[in-house]
């Protein structure tokens, strides 16, 4: 079973695409979680998420904060702090 | 009970205030007070050629209509529109529009300001700056008082 | 040095948003929000058939242009327009338009909301209401809450 | 040597004429001393000040106080509390 990721802003710019279909670990249950395998999956999500403290996460489209468990999401956004308005 | 007018969209066209407000007040005359915020491109050293808007399609709209029916409900709103521009913008052009209506014009005012304090903030758009020369500028940094005026609400 | 653009008028006829905008923000790439308030009739009751706004020609005026320059000094403006109309205004008819242009947004929301709270309790214009009966009614009583709400800015 | 009086809203429809020219005995120092001096002009002012206290006053189109000395006005506005906006 994959999980669809979208990144936006200067996440999407570093990681070098928009999205992606990924296949997870059974021990990524978190989103902190899964923000540390990201970080493991090259120099380019390194780079992404070396910050992983300022990096906003969304699941099916909703604000989450890091400790929200991941199972169930059809999509998860990541991307950096909200600049609009 | 009284008609509430929600309206949330985002687009790259730009937007006609006049007519904004007319379609959330025509025909009602129970609307006191309506307050607009327009928030524009501002490039006061010139060194911009324009911003670029970019947004979480479906999310941007999404999480708006969340701040807004938050908006309705604390200040017993009538109506509220906001419309969020995405793309290119060129400095002194328009980037989003907030309409609040009530019966009396403070809790217009808050409407308008609680909107646009949490849109702010939790809104998902990004903002890159296009360099004067060509160039490709940075990303906008988040600023903590943006922060601070959304936790004003609390 | 930023330009500073006022605008003063006390009409008959209705004003149109997006134009007193456009005149306030045309050519300007230093504005980065803008705030207006739009004052309407109300009749929720369907008592009314039309509001009847008197004003002091003259001291009207330059009692508008006082606190709008006050507001523009405090908030450090970059524009104010304020038009208030006068004559009989029908039930969901405009009366009373202010705008404010800022750099930022809070100093525009609170240069609008200064300039109302002022212009209800100190520019010389009263309201009389016609019944919907053809009757001639009352004049509008004074508010405390008009009141309270300027003192919350000294 | 007259002094321009102008009345608005209900203080005008009470007295019953929007504005007049009168002359104003020596000892009418202040606006309160005025708006004594009107109450005894006949009922219409009577009718019109009998609250002195609610009513505003501006001397050249400027608002004033009512131990605000006359002297030297063109133009005194008399009018009830202001309501637009």
């Amino acid at each position: 079973m994959t999980t669809k990721l979208v990144y936006f802003a200067w996440v999407r710019e570093r990681i070098g695409k928009p999205e992606e279909e990924i296949a997870l670990p059974a021990d990524v249950v978190t989103v902190r979680d899964l923000l540390n395998h990201l970080k493991g999956l090259g120099e380019e999500y390194e780079n992404a998420l070396q910050y992983p403290e300022v990096i906003r996460v969304a699941i099916n489209q909703e604000h989450v904060e890091h400790n929200e468990p991941i199972a169930g999401a059809r999509e998860i956004g990541i991307f950096p702090p909200m600049t609009g308005g | 009970m009284s008609k509430i007018t929600l309206t949330i969209r985002v687009q790259a066209q730009d937007f006609d205030l006049q007519s904004e407000i007319d379609a959330l007040t025509a025909g009602r005359k129970d609307i006191g007070a309506v307050v607009t915020f327009t928030g524009l491109c501002r490039d006061e050293q010139g060194a911009l050629s324009a911003l670029e808007l970019e947004h979480y399609p479906g999310m941007a709209e999404a999480e708006m209509r969340r701040i807004a029916e938050l908006a309705i409900e604390r200040f017993s709103l009538l109506g509220l529109t906001a419309v969020h521009r995405h793309g290119k913008i060129l400095p002194g052009g328009n980037i989003v529009l907030v309409i609040a209506a009530a019966p009396h014009r403070q809790a217009a005012f808050d409407g308008a300001s609680f909107m646009m304090d949490f849109l702010k903030t939790s809104a998902p758009f990004w903002k890159k700056e296009h360099g004067a020369g060509g160039t490709t500028g940075d990303w906008v940094a988040a600023k903590d008082a943006d922060d601070k005026a959304r936790d004003k609400w609390r």
